[in-house]
């Protein structure tokens, strides 16, 4: 049970400017797998369909051409087992990248994932470490129904024992990926299909950024200013930061200021960040893809009262309304959380 | 684990079983139309009128036709993510299924369901995007039908992939030690996505595995609707007639892609799948037989595609669901949280 | 799929007087599951040693000498399998009570749970009905470990199509069974160990109550007013109610006078409850056995914020601090919310 | 399924395996004095100062002695809720060990884990208190040490009951299809807590399952620590040898109740279950062979003695963990929350 060192690579928390070499999300996912896997070789990569399919969301698309099945394994439909091999083998030093096909598949399997992989270390006294990644898609907007759209970042963050990351772009996704592989903590990744930058599904241009093809890391639990302002906060993750940004420029014409905070984690979640941006403003909107209650909102909130009840002079939340997501376009449309229920929750805050 | 020989069947079952793989075709074919008919050439999935995930059944026609002849509306059905076959070949209404394919208010769920989770109390038919799922809730509804002393049975049918689920094994074994009235039916069409059968199953046959349990288990190996209509006769008897669960595995076959847009490229035999469309073949054995003519068989094609054509009618002239009603059907009653 | 239709049994949300016969609410529960099972042949019970055991936590001691095993099932270690079989069961109209043994067990059969028991009845447009109750118990404080003490109900919450009950006492217990028996809906029903007035457990004097013998069913989505107060508002649910109020009436003797509002239920969360006590008191404490962050706790925080930014002066949380529940009793009694950090709780608020 | 002839083993093998199966026993019993040394008259199951459930495995001894036998410190061994003997069987320290039941700052998991959460790397032990759970991890170890080209394996073992767990049938195919080298062990004590076998389980023998994934099946009936030593053998050796996974259950005893404070009114057979105990049985076949004198036995009780007694002593002095540290050992690094 001894764990490989890592040579750490440089942190580059801050993005760098733009007008670099671009990729998806997607690639840079696949980039920084490939980068760790070449100088490690405790790094392999488990999941459905990742190895000649490249993964349902391309996030190791390429990677078995490179490393072989060996070390890029296609499982059966068998989460639990491959998920417990996962963290049999992390226990015993090594570093597996598995791969949970949808995030809303957690129920055949969650009992491995937070009574195991997330207790292990506590429940040893610190002495076995599960240095693990577990990635999965999330999140909805194309009508893949109620089993196939949930973000349900909230339900891993409330157990103890697992990071949880979700990055929104393509420079914090390979940062982010290179982290949690470095980590000696279990790691919960999800990327929302949305900011993939998949050929086959709408995306927002911010799906396709700069990224370094150097190695590096984002450290995890810093949130990220995405835009400054100091009228209203949001603060999101993931898919809603591209919207909360394509509202915030549309409002900046009209001289409304948002600051937009990208969480980049749940857990560690960036208190801080989130207290100091709302010290500024004054107005705190969370804009989260995940189910509204008992979860990302909530604890947002939260987060600012609990620190100063005073700080905080109008608050609401852009979330999906505690409905499964539906399968019409209509009527998912109506509960996710869009840029027109965005830009109507800035409007309504600044009219207070 | 045995092969049963067909039985002699009628001329009438012969054509009706053939009817029945002819109206799920016409219809997989019409879905299909429909979903790339606003998604090319910018392939969006969340685009046009049928949006989403889309996993057509083409090719396993003989499963539900040759399972479903043997079921009564009474009787309950559990089908997967390709679930179009089988409620189709249980007498699911085809107006209200395509509605709700389409996301429409007058669909089987309002809309709210999708391709993936077609509920129809009308035939106790339902079905569930996750693998192996929708088996155990099958085993309670011949629980029902058990306590009620009718003679209603529930069949469960899921993939080859979805036998290495813990679930299936879980249903099995208590489906097993209840006696309960349950015909489990695995479709092995070689695939899980882009996994081949032999990376994902220890053993060549899911038949096997019905020793696990202490039950018959029966292997089709050839997708022919006969094999499987003799072979889910007697399943389907044996649990009528309170002598519980059987697993049936029937080697049939993908004809299209995993899902639509799904373009195949881990998929060696790609070239020689349509030859072995069951379809055809059925229907030339049945005219070599002297019990088809062209005719028939094309009234057969008519008839299908007029019920389709229908049903898609029905579906793009019904309203989409209000989006004020976004909030609703969470609960049967009480106040939204 | 008919649903059997169920004559309501009166609504009595008010615990009566004392001094009638009292029960523990283990007895209360078994009195509740069995006047429904007398008067109605579609109820039945299943689950792990719920026959001749009775139920490890006695949930269902006795009813199998009343109805037999036909009635009355034990099932094989197999949850999803079970459960499913509850869901289909009540699909066709029979009204299932389902225990599982802990609520620490969810992750081998949250699938079932969350995708097809909670949401069914959505994805069908109305459809189909899914009247089925999940019993279970959660809750820690006699060193069972990080796989048997979780309360988790906060995990329940937060994803939609399932009303979530937690009784705290054998009055509400009773109704509270009844009516998520009558329901339409699926109903997450919690008991914590520590309010079921168990021989072999430590127990709170509140475990054993006054129980009238008719039926009656305590609606479903009510906060109760535990102890009326005018200086601080505690929130709380189950055990911790019962802390509360023995903290309550310490701090009584010193002029200190604290509300405490037991939610009875977070699905419904009965938001106007806790708004109307906190804009009374203008102080909130959470109190919640369940982890911090992303759950219970930060929920009802938010439901007055965002009622009204400016009705909070104090707000702070007595919960488990985001760490499985460890072994050791120095360390288990460090985490949970003990009567002693509930005071500590009260003086801190009181103090500013 | 097979029944495998136990070869002939060394006099000081067969002394060993006794000497194995009286330490266990004498820790259980020591174990089982001080959980009530402090709760009784009134049982409270949180008071003392051995708190919690506790599941102890006398009348299993069989098992533990006869697989560990072949095992090393280097190979991985996952148990369940009910680990004490395979924990002791595998060499893990006692004083440690028993330190973490008595939840002090000195335990295998310095407090934080428990009597079903004994984490040993020294000798690759882990347990769970999750059903059937235990077994998945296990591949995890098999697939590290089969990747880094060594010959270690990883045994899992589970009850009777936790053979109708979808985690067993998941972890039994995915360790046959990527020959892993696992050896499963199902300890058949006849009972789940209250359920007999015959209530959960639709086939009389989890040997019959094996045929399910391809792999090789063994019942051993008599809860004879010899018959367990030569079919662990040769799964082991199997297992090394590169020849995949072994399904293996013993159909032995539990002699006290599921857990301490059970008091067995469902179990039927109760009054003659200390007739079957495996130790004197056991200690009767080698004094009979004149292969143990009474000396020799005795040295052995008092040799165990001491250890349990030197274990428990080291326990009760050890420091209880700071509530102060209550919130370390959640990550490995970085900020709590
Ligand atoms: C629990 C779970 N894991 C993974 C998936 C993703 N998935 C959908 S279909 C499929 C393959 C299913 O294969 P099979 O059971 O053979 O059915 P087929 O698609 O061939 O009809 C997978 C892996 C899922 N829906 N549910
Ligand atoms: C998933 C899960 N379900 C239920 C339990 C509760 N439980 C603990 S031990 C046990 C019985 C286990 O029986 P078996 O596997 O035969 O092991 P034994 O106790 O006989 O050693 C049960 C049901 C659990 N720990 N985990
Ligand atoms: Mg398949
Ligand atoms: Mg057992």
């Amino acid at each position: 049970m001894t764990t490989t060192v890592h040579d750490r690579a440089i942190l580059l928390p801050v993005e760098p400017d733009a007008g670099k070499r671009k990729l998806s999300t997607a690639k840079a996912i696949q980039e920084a797998i490939g980068q760790r896997m070449e100088r490690d070789d405790s790094v392999f990569v488990m999941g459905e369909d990742v190895g000649p399919y490249g993964g349902i969301f391309s996030s190791t698309t390429g990677l078995i051409d490179r490393f072989g099945p060996e070390r890029i394994l296609d499982t059966p439909i068998s989460e639990t087992a491959f998920i417990g091999l996962g963290i049999g083998a992390a226990v015993e030093g090594m570093r597996p990248v598995v791969e949970l096909m949808f995030a809303d598949f957690f129920g055949v399997c969650m009992d491995q994932i937070y009574n195991h992989m997330a207790k292990i270390h506590f429940e040893s006294g610190g002495n076995v470490r599960v240095p693990m990644v577990l990635m999965m898609a999330a999140g909805g907007g194309y009508s893949d129904g109620a089993q196939h759209s949930q973000c349900l970042w909230g339900t891993f963050a409330h157990l103890p024992g697992m990071k949880v990351v979700v990055p929104s772009n393509p420079y914090d996704a390979k940062g982010l990926m290179a982290a949690a592989i470095d980590s000696d903590d279990p790691v919960i990744y999800i990327f929302h299909k949305g900011v993939m930058g998949l050929g086959w599904m709408a995306k927002n241009p911010r799906s396709i950024g700069a990224v370094p093809e150097e190695e590096y890391a984002v450290p995890i639990g810093k949130a990220r200013v995405a835009r400054e302002g100091v009228d209203v906060t949001i603060v999101t993750i993931s898919l809603s930061v591209h919207h909360s940004l394509d509202v915030a420029e549309k409002l900046a014409g009209e001289g409304i200021d948002v600051e937009v905070i990208d969480l980049r984690s749940l857990v560690p979640l960036d208190r801080e960040a989130i207290v100091r941006s709302v010290g500024k403003t004054g107005r705190l909107i969370v804009v989260d893809e995940d189910y509204q209650s008992f979860g990302l909102s909530g604890e947002v909130i939260a987060a600012v009262v609990e620190r100063d009840p005073g700080l905080l002079k109008r608050v609401s939340r852009v979330c999906v309304p505690d409905v499964p997501i539906p399968y019409a376009r209509e009527l998912e449309h109506a509960v996710l959380p869009t840029p027109a229920r965005i830009e109507a929750a800035v409007r309504e805050a600044m009219a207070t | 684990m045995m092969t049963t020989a067909p039985a002699v069947l009628s001329d009438d079952t012969r054509r009706d079983l053939l009817q029945t793989m002819v109206l799920i075709r016409t219809f997989e074919e019409a879905i299909r139309r429909e979903y790339y008919a606003d998604k090319l050439p910018a392939f969006d999935i969340g685009a046009g009128l049928v949006p989403g995930e889309m996993h057509l059944s083409a090719g396993q026609e003989p499963v539900a036709a040759g399972v479903c002849a043997h079921l009564t509306a009474d009787d309950a059905l559990t089908a997967t993510h390709r679930p179009h076959h089988l409620a189709i070949a249980h007498g699911v209404a085809l107006r209200p299924m395509t509605a709700e394919i389409f996301g429409r208010e007058t669909g089987l769920g309002r809309g709210r369901g999708g391709h993936m989770h077609l509920f129809d109390p009308a035939t106790h038919f339902s079905c569930s995007g996750i693998i192996a799922e929708g088996l155990a809730p099958a085993l309670g509804q011949a629980f029902a039908f058990q306590k009620r002393g009718s003679d209603r049975i529930a069949v469960a049918v899921t993939g080859e992939g979805a036998a290495n689920q813990g679930a299936f094994h879980e249903s099995l074994n208590l489906a097993a030690l209840w006696n309960l009235p349950v015909v489990f039916v695995v479709e092995d069409n070689d695939w899980g996505i882009s996994v081949p059968r032999a990376r994902s199953t220890a053993v060549p046959s899911n038949a096997t595995r019905a020793a696990a349990y202490g039950i018959p288990g029966i292997r089709v190996e050839d997708n022919s609707v006969e094999a499987v209509h003799a072979a889910a006769g007697e399943a389907v008897e044996r649990a009528r007639a309170g002598g519980g669960p059987t697993l049936i595995e029937v080697h049939t076959l993908r004809l299209w892609g995993h899902f639509e847009g799904d373009a195949e490229g881990y998929r060696p035999e790609l070239a020689t799948v349509s030859a072995h469309d069951p379809i055809p073949a059925y229907r030339r054995q049945l005219t070599d037989a002297a019990v088809l003519t062209d005719e028939q068989f094309e009234a057969m094609q008519t008839a299908a595609l007029e019920k389709v054509d229908d049903a898609i009618a029905f579906a793009k002239d019904s309203a989409a669901p209000d989006p004020l009603d976004r909030l609703s059907y969470v609960f049967a009653e009480g106040a939204h949280s």
